[in-house]
Order: C-alpha cells, then structure tokens, then sequence
C-alpha cells in the first residue's frame, strides 16, 4: 500500500496515478476487512476503486492526461508535512497500544451499542443501528453533503451554450479591470 | 458491432440482477454489511452501465434529467421528513421510538425510510453527476475548442 | 495481525504524509485532488485500526460471539469517506471549468495567466 | 411544545428549504422560500438566545438517544448568540440576493444558488449549536461544499481558482480536525463534547492532547484564515457574486472562529492550552502580524473588494487577539468583535454589491466622483469603514473598547499601543476609498450611474443603519457579548 | 423647561439645522436662512441654560446606554457653558460673514459646506457639554471628521494634501493617545465621569499619571501642542469662514477646553499640584508659544501668520491650565474666550482682504488701510488683544495667566509671557503700520495683462463681512469693559465659589 501511495506521488502520467489510487483503494478495502470494518471496506471498494476512478478517468478524459514536471523545489512542503508527520507520531505515542481491550474507545460509549443497540433497535448490525439510529443526525448530515456536491456538480457543470459561455469568459475579463 | 449486441443482451439480463441485488444490500443492511448508500451505488452504477452500452441520450430517455435532479432532493426530504414526524408525534428530532407503538418496531420502520432516503439521494446524485461528466464532453466537442 | 503497540499508526501516518505532500508540492490540479484522496484514505485508518480488538468480529451481533470491534469507528468513516468522494467530485468539477476557463489544468500556468491578465487590465487603466 | 425544539429546528428548517428550493426550479419562488427560511431561523434563535441567557445550558438530545450515545445539541449564551448573528446576516443577505444575484448568475441557476444559501446557512448553524465534535464535522463540510460551491459562480475566471484552493485548504482543514478529535476520541473514547470535556483531564495522555490541540487548532484556523494561513480568503472574497462576499466574511470566519474558542475554553480549558504552553504566545504573535501585515497589504490593493478582503484577515487577528488574553474580559472582546464586524463588514459589502451592480466592476479607480454619482452608497461605506478603523459611534469602536481594556486589565499596556496603531492602517485604506470618491473626477465617457436598486440599497443600508446603532447603543450587544464569554469559560457543566 | 430638556434641545437643534440645510440646496437663500435662524435658536438655548448653570445647578442628560458600563451623557457645567455659549454667539456672527464671503468668491459646493459647518457646532455642543470622557471623545472624533470635507473643500491636490496632514495628525493623536489614555483611565479609575477633584485622584501614583497627563495632552492634538502642530497651518487651505470659526474658535477651542476639562475634572488640580506629575507641561507649552511666535514672525502668508499665531495662543491655555494654582484656572477659561474674539475678527479681516483685494501675503498689504478701513481697524483691535494690551479683552486673560505664574512663582512661566508678548508685538504690528502708514505700491496699474484679476480698484468688502468684523472687534473691546458672565463661569470651574 506504501508502494502504491509512493508510486502515486511519483508518477507523471494520471491515467497510471489513477489505476495506481484504484489499486490502492482496493488494497485498503482488504485491509478494512481484516479489521473487521467489513461495511468500511464495502463501502471504500464501491468508493475508492469504483466511483472515484470512474470520476477521476472523467475528469483527465475532459482535461487531459499528463502532468507537467514540478518547477519548485519541495523544500517547503516536505517541511511541511514532516511536521505533521512528527506532530502525529508524538501525538500517537500517548494512545494506548493496538488492540488493547482496556483502551477507553472499548470502555466507554461503545460497550452501550453492541449490549443494548441490538435490543433497542431490533438491528442486529451494530454498525447500521448506530449510523441509522444512534447517530442517525450524522448520516442526515451525510446525506447533505452528497445532496450538496449533486448540486453544486449540477450548478458548476450544467450544459451552457457555446454563446453564453463566450461572454463569460469576456466577463472575467472585465472584473479584473 | 457483434460485440456491441452480446453487450446490449447482456446488459439486458444483467440490469435487473443489479437492481435486486442493490435491493438486497438495501434491506440487508439490517443484519450483514450494507445499507443505503451501498445500494444507491449499485443502482447509479447499473443506470450508468446501461448508459454506456445504449448510450447517454437513451440512458437520459428511461431515467429523465429532471427525474434525477427531483430525486436527489426527496431523498433529503424523506431522511429530514423521518426527523419531522418524530416531531409531530411528540418525540424529539429523529426520533424512531415514537413512529410505532412498540418501540422496536418504531426503530425499525425509522432506520427503513431513513436508509430509503439515503439510497434515493445517493443514486440520483452519481446519476446526475455521471450524465453531467459525460454530457460535458459532448457539448465541448461541439463547441470545437 | 501480530505485529503490535503502535505499527499501525506508523504506516497510517507514513500514508499521510504522501498525501499531504502530494497536495502542495503537486502542481497538477487533479494529482493535488488524488493526493487529498490518499490524505483523506489515510485517516480512516488511524480511526479504524484501533477499533479492532484481536479475536474479536465484526460488530455484527450474532450467536457464539463474545468480542466485537467498535462499531462508532466505522460508522465516523463510513460517513467520512462519503464526505470525501462528495468532495472530489466537487473538486473534479471544478478542475473541469477551470481546464475550460484556461486551457491548462497546471496551477503554475494558471496563476500565470492571472498575473498576465491583472498586468494587461492595469496597463489599460 | 416547540421551543422545547427550538435548537433542532434552526438546523433542519433551512435544511429542508434547500431540497424544496431543488424541487421548485423557479427563480422566484426559490427566492422567497429562501427568504422565508432564513426570517424563520432568526425568528428561532432570537427566542433561542433568549432562552439559553437566561436558563443557562439547554441540551437537546436527537433521536431522544441520552447524550454519549447519540448526537446531542448543546447550546448556551455563546453559541445562541453566534447563532444569532448568523441567522440576522441571512436575513439581511437574502432580500438582496433577489436583485444582487440576477446580474451576476445566470437565471436558470439561480434555485441552484438560494439551494446553496440555504445549505451554507444550515451547515453553519449546524456547526455552532451541535455539542458533538464528528458532527461538527459532518456540518462543517456541508457548509464548506456549498462556500466552494457559491463562490465558484462568480462571473470571474479566477473565481474557480479561487473556489479550488479554497477546496484544497478547506479541505485539509477538515481533514486535520478530523485527525484531532480521532486523538481525542482514542483517549477518551467519546466524541460528545461535554463529556470530552469531563473526561479528557481524567484520561488524556498529555502527548496524545497536545496533538490533538495543535490538529484541532491548525485544522480550525485554516477555516478562520488566521494569518498566514489566510491565503486562500482575498480570492474568494474578491471574485464570488458579492452577496456570498457579504454572507461569508459576516458569517463563514467567526463561526470557525467559535468552535476554537469553544475547543481552548470548554473542552481542552485553559490550563491545557494556555498554561505552561506556547499557545497563547504564538496566538498573540499571529494576532498582531494579523493585525499589520494584511492591514498593509490592504492599502495597496487597486480593487476594493480584495481591499475589504484583506482587512477582514486583519480584523481577525482582533478576535484572535481577543482569544490569545485568555480573560473573560478578552473573550467577551473576542465575542464582541465578532458581532461588530460581521455588522460591519457584512453592510461594506453589500453596499460594495450594489456599487458593482451600478457601475460593472470593483476597482478603485471606477469609483472616482462616487460621492456624487452614488451619495447615498458612498456615505454608507464610509460610515462602515469608520467602523473599521473604530470611530466612536460605530459598532468598530465598541470592540476596540473591550479589546484595549481587555489587554490593559491584563496588564499588557503594550497591546493597547498596537491596536491603536493597526487601527491607524484601517484609517489609511477606509481614506484611500474616501478620496477617490470623493476628491476625483468621475472618469470621463462613463455614463454616471444612479444609486443601486433600492432593494439592494436598503438591506445594506439596514446593516449600515445597525453598525451604528450598535455603536451608540451597544448595552444590549456587550452585555450578550459578556454572557456569551461567560458561558464559553465557565464550560458545559 | 427643564435643564436636561434644554440640553436635548442644545443637541438637536444644529442637527436639525443639518438635515434642513442639506434638503433646501436647491434654494440658496431658505438654505442661508435656516442656517442663520438654526444659529440664533441655539445661541437663545444655550443662553437659556446660562443663568441656572451660573447659579451653580448642574443639569444632565443621558443620551444613550452606550456600553453597558458607560453611557453617552450631557452634563452643563460652567466651563462648557462657557465654550457652548463661544462657539454658538459666534456662530451666528460667523455665518453672516459665510454668507458673504462664500458668495463673494464664487464657491463651489457651498450645500456641503453649510451642513458641515453645522454638523461642526454640533459637535462642539456635544464636546461643550459632554457629561463624561467618552461622551467628549465621540463628539471630538467626530468633529475631526466632519470638519475635513471642510479642509478639502477645494479639491485640489494641495487641499487633499493638507487635509491629509490635518486627519492624520488629528486622528492619530486622538487614537493612539488620547483613546489610549482614556481607556487606561477607565480601568484605572473604574469610571469616566468628569468629578471636581478629578476621578485619578488618590488612584494612580506619580509615574502613572505622569504617562497619563503625557498621553492626554499630546492626544488632544486639537489643542496643537508641540510637536503635534501641524494640522493647524496645514487647515488653513479651507475656505476663510472655516479657518474663522473653525480653526480659530470651534475646533481648537475645543482642544484646549478640553485640556482644561481633562486637567480640572480627570486629574484633578491638587491632586496633580501634590504627585507633580504635571510640571513638564508647562514647559512644552512655554516653548510652544516661543517656537510658534517665531515661524509667525516669518511667515509671509497672513493666513499662515494666524495659524502660528492660534498655535502659541492655545499653548497659552494650555500653560495656565497645568500651572495648577486655582487663579490660572480662571486665566485660562478667560483666554479661551477672548482669544475667540480676537482672532476670529483677524481671520475675518484677512477674509476680507482675500474677498476684496484678492491678496494672500502680508508684504502686499501697503497701504490697504486706506481702500479698507473697517477691516483693518477691526484688524488692529484683534492684534491688541492677541498681544495683550488694552483696552483689547486680552490684556484681562493674559493679567491673569501672568499674575497665576507670578504667585506660583513659576520664573520661566513669567519669562515666557513677556518674550512671547513681544514676539506677538513683533509680528502683529507690523502689519498694521503697514496697512495704515505705507503708500500703496505704485506700480501695479501700469503693463499688467491681468490687472483685472488684481482688484485694485476694490473698496471695502462685502457689506456682511464687514458687519460681523465689526461685531467681533466690538466684543473685544467690550469684554475688556464687562466680562462679569464670563469671569462667573471661569471662577466656578476654578471651584472658587
């Protein structure tokens, strides 16, 4: 998965980068099984490995295919994201250790789903009692956020004439005089 | 051209698999993995193979631009409208106890129109999104820039 | 799944940081999108991995299980990933009107054009 | 039985218009539902503020699921009265778009647009009032979607570059606030804030928080555009359709601006962010390169729009100053600003909306003779630039009170030195606008343009005629301003 | 009707005249006519207000809750009775003598110009009255900004320049000091009320004050303390009405009244007597007044002369203010009034020249005694009274602030008086030998393309001109004879009563 990450960072041409973040979604989706994230992985196969490849072949197939070569040392972002990176691990050190059943994400909050979720809801997967029910808001919030990116798909790329389009591009020139 | 006809059959007997299936994610989503929005996709992505076989205009014929764009606000409208009528009936905010008199079974008909809302919304927008892509390379085409 | 203590973090932050350096090193508008894509994927591990608890199940409740993973991880990145792909579309549309706009999908080149155009406007003026 | 849902309903009723307004198609109608829905949240929060002044913490529990469990609203003085100014800038903002939209998006988009509104005013209240930190999330990329989105329709190319690096930094933004509460979450293993609050003390490993506080910070303020993280926000104001300009700079920034205040005060506390640590070292420095360097930048910009742009970065390092005293006196500054310069900018603007609709564009050097071709919308910016620069009589002035007594009560009596003299750049920019419109010649050849439509004039003429009145009577706005500072340092308990 | 009525009324009034001035510009005479009459209401209020505040009552008004700690307040106390009842009398004088140079000249923009000079009393009124700091620091920002469309008036690059200058030294003294010293006063102190004894009193020690007085008398920049001058010759490109009144009665009035307020009600005279926070001031005063004499000396331009002239006569208020002994109190609200009508007649007069003669500099000034009588007579009582001698109302004022100096036995005070008096001499009477004494220069009939231009076959100015000129020179003389009112209220603020 690290290959495939780095290979995307490296590749020029974006159809390889994009069969590259399919492969590499597909990979994580394995990974989630493991897990036991099984509904995660699902939904990041359909996701990462099916829509977001199908949008992204769209997009180059509109904008074309080659990436051109980076003018700019990368000094500053690699300082950039080393930070983040050291942030994180400093930050990680603090967490409890994978798989320990006495970490507080097993004690709190969640022994509540798996024990009464069940009952409560007569759904017997958890994680669909939680995202419908417990959390239902958030899922509600979810569905916002799609209706939002349909809409504003919609209002970016609706079909104009060729005409219209023209005098938009003359309009942009008379906002910047 | 020969290929093209094995294709067309074989969305044909294909399409409705895909529908079931998504239907089967849809209300399995109680007990295995799935639920609405895995569903939604499966549904755009049947509509989307059909439309790559048969071509956008008659993808465009059997589910209708306005049709889409309907559907992804109802689907909104039928999550928040789950929310309201736990309102009504004196419960608070998306609240599923209230919509049966067993609690359980108010919690079941609440995640069921909930997961449909997602579904509906989910579906029409990769619809919409898919028809807006790849209408757009047409109308560039046309434009000859 | 034998490796322990704090592995996983190390390769979800190692994801991470490609991502993130993907996003503002990259000039390419749709390769800084992918890069986001990876930055964002690389999240969902950091939330997903601690959940696991070895031995245990998918928290599907079912007779002859006693462990289950954590459910609410999976529920966050269920909802996050949604967030994500809404973003990339959102993110590809744009690309698409501005490579209309300009002719270039480069942010090199278009900020570029910009300069040449505030330039030009002023000369005007 | 309905203001017992009160909270709920100021999320879900402009949630609801936007898919409405999707089903409505029309221009009109799209208008009026938009308008009608954003009456009616004001209409909300009012009582709503009300209410959380004077009764304290109000929790509201969705899906009657006990707060840990499910999602929780939690709202006290702070967040009704962030909510507050929210949902009165969308009042003010959408009877303008009727007209202020119609030269600058085409007409079949326009339900598309007031869909958009809709859904930035939700995710925005969603953001404020929601006492859950995934949720929080979850609202936050709804409004964000939708900011790219609105701003993205401006006329200008560069108004999709704009609404890309916005995409890209926002996104990032969120991405790191996602990776905060993540850290907070595997610590304490609870995502409500209220019971973060308790627990994390208890639980946290220092090193795992401080993680957590810096992502959650630097995430947070990528949003707010705090200096120099700022660089995505002069572009975006200066090229979207100018009613998003007014609804955002009122709006987007001090609503992020909230969630730190609610993240240092409530959920971390003082003692974790402030005590022994760096962070309100470094706020302060940022806050005052804030206050001067954008402020210069300012006076050199040839295009009023990105002038106001860069004086919003500026007067954010106010509040932030305001943030970084770690006082009630500074929070209730910090508060205090936000109301005045959402007022302010907000009214500049729109009143700048309705110039452009006259006169097609919003360099400087097109509004030479403005005093005399436009008087009415040449006085009103002036008085909002007045407010900038703190003349007294204006809300500007109040804040700056509360900021510089804030600071001196700190015993930090150098602040007080540099606020004056930030505001002394504000004087420079405000007079740059002043002289070319009042002491130039309109440009030959032009013809000279009336005042904008009046419905255009008068909802920015309101907020103008509201900066100063609340800078004359500013009693009721400090004293809310104080309550709301109270409730963000007294916690959620 | 009650005082706090009467003090609404005060207020409103030249509001009221603003908004009427500004609808009736189409119609030059109603626009002039309500200018007068709006001028003549509030000078009646005001004078209304006289007998009870002399009595010693002391009516109040809240306005607004402006903070929830402080609210905006009017409070009629003498020493604003004092500058109140100045700056409207003169007013109304002053507006007749608009009225005639602003037709005279032929100026532009003369709607803009009436409804600035009225929203400039109203600001002074607000200052004149104003119940607490905050309360005289809204009215002072905002006479600072209603007063620069004023400066500008000519549009031209030179007035934008100048203008700049005078908004910039006003508004960044005003913020950076005088705000500062304000707010730090209201933690300090808990309040902003003015209070006899001063609300610093027995709460800041010696230091603290010291910054404090430093950080008031410098942001006052109206009251045109060295190095903080600037403003006031840079002003002098408005229109000559605005230098009258404004620049010589209303806005620098209003600098150093409240300088005299801040020292009297904010510090508090014993108080700043026993922590000797104060005595620098002086100092910088003293110099002021010798540094200004001089540039006045050589300046060339009469207008400018007079500015000079203004910025060491303000320095004079301002040493009596800070010499602290009780009877400098009364020298410097006397000064206050008299040199309003003293130099008010001499820009009056110099508008005249300029309506007349169309002549700027002093060296072109031979002989005009002589086509100008009334003018430069009313000239010479005004530089009598500048210098100090009587019968000129001057000669009071500037007895007191020596006599204060005498018995505080302040040497340096003394010797600034008497340099300065002679300095004032120096460049005053000059002028008016020249006037009277030399022959007008010969030679101007002769070869000039423009001798039309020149007016040098002009008379005496217009007849309102003249008419307020008079009027002002008049008062001088009168406030000599009979200045009772005045010394009352001066005495009351000095707490002799």
């Amino acid at each position: 998965m690290g290959a495939a990450a780095i290979g995307i960072a490296r590749q020029r041409n974006l159809f390889g980068v994009v069969l590259l973040s399919g492969i590499y979604s597909f990979l994580m989706a394995t990974l989630l099984v493991v897990l036991d994230a099984v509904d995660v992985a699902m939904t990041e196969a359909a996701v990462g490995a099916g829509i977001s490849t199908v949008l992204l072949l769209g997009a180059i197939h509109l904008t074309g295919g080659t990436e051109s070569k980076p003018i700019h040392k990368p000094w500053l972002p690699l300082f950039v994201v080393v930070v983040t990176g050291g942030m994180l691990v400093y930050g990680t050190l603090g967490l409890p250790a994978f798989s320990d059943p006495q970490a507080p994400i097993h004690q709190h909050v969640a022994p509540s789903y798996l024990n009464e979720g069940p009952v409560k809801t007569g759904v017997p997967n958890v994680v669909t009692a939680v995202l419908a029910s417990y959390r239902g808001f958030d899922t509600l919030g979810e569905t916002t956020v799609v209706f939002t990116a349909g809409i504003g798909v919609i209002a970016l790329l609706r079909r104009r004439r060729p005409r219209q389009k023209f005098d938009d591009r003359d309009d942009g020139r008379e906002g910047g005089k | 051209m020969r290929l093209d006809v094995i294709l067309r059959v074989l969305a044909k007997l294909l399409i409705p698999f895909a529908v079931m299936f998504a239907s089967y994610v849809q209300f399995h989503g109680d007990f295995g993995p799935g639920g609405g929005f895995q569903a939604g996709v499966i549904i755009a992505a049947a509509v989307i193979f059909y439309g790559l076989i048969y071509g956008l205009p008659s993808a465009r014929e059997v589910v209708p631009d306005v049709l889409v764009e309907a559907m992804i606000a109802i689907g909104v409208l039928v999550y928040a409208g789950v929310g309201i009528a736990g309102l009504l009936l004196g419960g608070n905010y998306l609240d599923y106890f209230v919509l049966d008199h067993d609690p359980v079974h108010g919690q079941h008909r609440g995640i069921f129109w909930v997961e449909a809302g997602v579904a509906i919304t989910v579906s029409a927008v990769m619809l919409k999104i898919f028809y807006v892509f790849a209408g757009r390379r047409r109308d560039a085409g046309g434009e000859g820039s | 799944m034998t490796f322990a203590g704090h592995y996983a973090y190390f390769v979800t932050i190692l994801l991470l940081m490609v991502g993130l350096f993907i996003v503002i090193a990259r000039s390419n508008l749709i390769k800084k999108l992918i890069g986001l894509g990876l930055f964002q994927t690389a999240v969902y591990l950091l939330y997903i991995s601690p959940g696991k608890l070895i031995g245990g199940v998918a928290p599907i409740v079912g007779e002859g299980f006693e462990v289950y993973s954590n459910p609410l991880p999976h529920v966050l990145i269920l909802t996050a990933i949604v967030v994500g792909v809404a973003t990339l579309a959102l993110g590809l549309a744009l690309v698409v009107r501005i490579k209309e706009a300009y002719g270039s999908i480069e942010e090199e080149e278009i900020l570029g054009l910009d300069a040449d155009d505030e330039l030009k406007s002023r000369d005007r003026s | 039985m309905l203001s017992q849902h009160l909270p709920i309903l100021l999320v879900v009723v402009p949630l609801l218009a936007a898919p409405i307004i999707v089903l409505l198609r029309r221009s009109f109608p799209s208008w009026l539902v938009a308008t009608l829905a954003s009456i009616a949240t004001l209409a909300i929060a009012l009582p709503l503020l009300a209410r959380a002044v004077s009764e304290g913490v109000i929790s509201y529990a969705i899906g009657n699921w006990p707060p840990p469990l499910g999602i929780e609203y939690r709202v006290d003085a702070a967040n009704a009265f962030v909510a507050f100014i929210v949902s009165l800038i969308g009042v003010f903002v959408m009877p303008y778009c009727r007209r202020g939209v119609s030269s600058e998006v085409r007409a079949e988009e326009h339900y598309l647009f007031y869909a958009m509104m809709m859904l930035c005013l939700s995710g925005l209240l969603g953001i404020l009032l929601t006492g859950d930190a995934f949720n929080l999330f979850v609202f936050l990329e709804i409004s964000s979607l939708a900011t790219y989105v609105l701003i993205a329709m401006g006329r200008d190319r560069r108004a999709l570059v704009a609404s890309y690096q916005y995409l890209l930094m926002g996104t990032i933004g969120a991405t790191l606030y996602v990776i905060g509460i993540g850290l907070l979450y595997l610590q304490t293993g609870t995502l409500n804030l209220a019971d973060l609050a308790v627990r994390l003390p208890a639980m946290g490993d220092p090193r795992a928080t401080l993680a957590a506080l810096a992502f959650i910070t630097v995430g947070i303020s990528l949003k707010i555009a705090l200096f120099p993280l700022h660089l995505w926000l002069p572009n975006a104001y200066a090229y979207s359709p100018s009613a998003v300009s007014a609804f955002l700079a009122a709006t987007a920034t001090k609503v992020s601006i909230y969630v730190l205040m609610r993240y240092f005060f409530t959920i971390f506390g003082e003692t974790v962010v402030f005590d022994a640590r760096y962070t309100g070292v470094i706020l302060l420095a940022l806050s005052l390169a804030a206050m001067f360097i954008p402020a210069v930048v300012a006076i050199f910009q040839t295009d009023v729009k990105r002038l106001l742009a860069y004086s919003s970065v500026s007067q954010i390092g106010y509040i932030t100053l305001g943030i970084s005293l770690h006082s009630v006196g500074g929070l209730t500054a910090a508060v205090a600003h936000l109301f005045n310069h959402a007022l302010t900018k907000g009214g500049m603007f729109l009143v700048l909306g309705g110039v452009v609709f006259r006169l097609g564009g919003s360099a400087l050097d097109r509004m030479a003779g403005l005093g005399r071709t436009m008087p009415i919308a040449s006085f009103a910016f002036v008085i909002g630039g007045l407010s900038l620069i703190g003349i007294p009589g204006t809300a500007g002035f109040v804040s700056k009170w509360y900021l510089v007594t804030a600071a001196m009560a700190e015993g930090q009596w150098w602040l007080a030195g540099a606020v004056m003299l930030s505001s002394l750049l504000a004087v420079i920019y405000v007079w740059r606008f002043v002289e070319v419109a009042y002491f130039r010649e309109p440009p030959a050849g032009h013809p000279p343009a009336g005042e904008a439509p009046l419905s255009l004039l008068l909802p920015a003429l309101a907020m103008i005629v509201a900066c100063v009145w609340f800078g004359l009577d500013a009693s009721w706005s400090g004293n809310m301003a104080r309550a709301a500072a109270e409730a963000l340092a007294g916690g959620w308990k | 009707m009650s005082g706090s009525m009467a003090l609404a009324g005060i207020l409103a009034t030249p509001l009221v005249g603003l908004v009427l001035v500004s609808l009736s510009g189409r119609w030059p005479n109603l626009r002039e006519g309500i200018t007068l009459s709006t001028a003549v209401v509030l000078f009646a209020q005001v004078l209304g207000l006289y007998g009870a505040v002399a009595d010693g009552a002391r009516p109040e008004l809240v306005l607004l809750p402006m903070l929830p700690e402080v609210s905006l307040q009017l409070t009629a106390e003498p020493l604003g009775m004092l500058f109140g009842l100045i700056a409207s009398g003169l007013w109304i004088i002053s507006s007749i003598y608009s009225i005639g140079y602003m037709r005279g000249n032929q100026e532009g923009n003369q709607t803009r110009f009436f409804v600035c000079f009225a929203g400039a009393i109203f600001a002074a009124q607000g200052i004149a009255f104003a119940g607490n700091m905050l309360t005289l620091f809204l009215f002072y920002e905002a006479m600072t900004l209603i007063t620069y469309p004023l400066v500008t008036h000519h549009g031209t690059d030179h007035a934008k320049k100048s203008a700049r200058i005078y908004l910039g030294v006003l508004m960044g003294t005003s913020i950076v000091f005088l705000l500062t010293g304000m707010l730090a006063t209201w933690v300090l102190a808990g309040t902003l009320d003015f209070r006899e004894g001063g609300i610093l009193a027995g709460q800041v020690g010696a230091t603290g004050t010291a910054v404090l007085m430093a950080l008031y008398m410098f942001g006052i920049g109206k009251a045109a303390l060295m190095p903080f001058h600037r403003w006031l010759p840079a002003a002098m490109v408005a229109p000559t009405p605005v230098s009258a009144l404004l620049h010589a009665v209303a806005v620098v009035k209003a600098g150093v009244f409240s300088v005299v307020k801040v020292v009297v009600y904010v510090f508090g005279t014993e108080n700043l007597m026993s922590l000797g926070s104060a005595d620098w001031v002086p100092m910088i005063a003293g110099y002021t007044i010798v540094a200004a004499s001089i540039v006045a000396l050589r300046a060339d331009n009469l207008k400018r002369r007079l500015a000079y002239s203004t910025v060491s006569q303000l320095s004079y208020v301002t040493l009596a203010a800070t010499l602290l002994a009780p009877i400098s109190i009364v020298g410097a609200a006397m000064h206050i009034a008299v040199h309003a009508v003293g130099k008010i007649t001499l820009f009056f007069a110099a508008g005249s020249i300029y309506t007349a003669a169309h002549k700027t500099e002093v060296s072109q000034l031979d002989g005009i005694g002589r086509k100008m009588p009334w003018t430069m007579l009313a000239f010479g009582v005004g530089a009598l009274s500048m210098i100090g001698l009587p019968p000129a109302a001057g000669f009071i004022s500037k007895w007191y602030i020596l006599s204060a100096a005498m018995s505080a036995e302040h040497w340096t005070a003394v010797a600034v008086l008497v340099v300065s008096t002679l300095l004032n001499a120096g460049y005053f009477l000059p002028i008016v030998w020249r006037a009277f004494f030399r022959e007008p220069p010969a030679s101007d009939h002769h070869g000039d393309a423009h001798g039309h231009d020149h007016h040098d076959d002009h008379g005496e100015a217009p007849w309102p001109m003249v008419l307020a000129q008079t009027v002002t020179a008049s008062l001088t003389i009168i406030l000599f004879i009979y200045h009772e009112p005045v010394l009352k209220l001066a005495r009351a603020v000095a707490g002799g009563d």
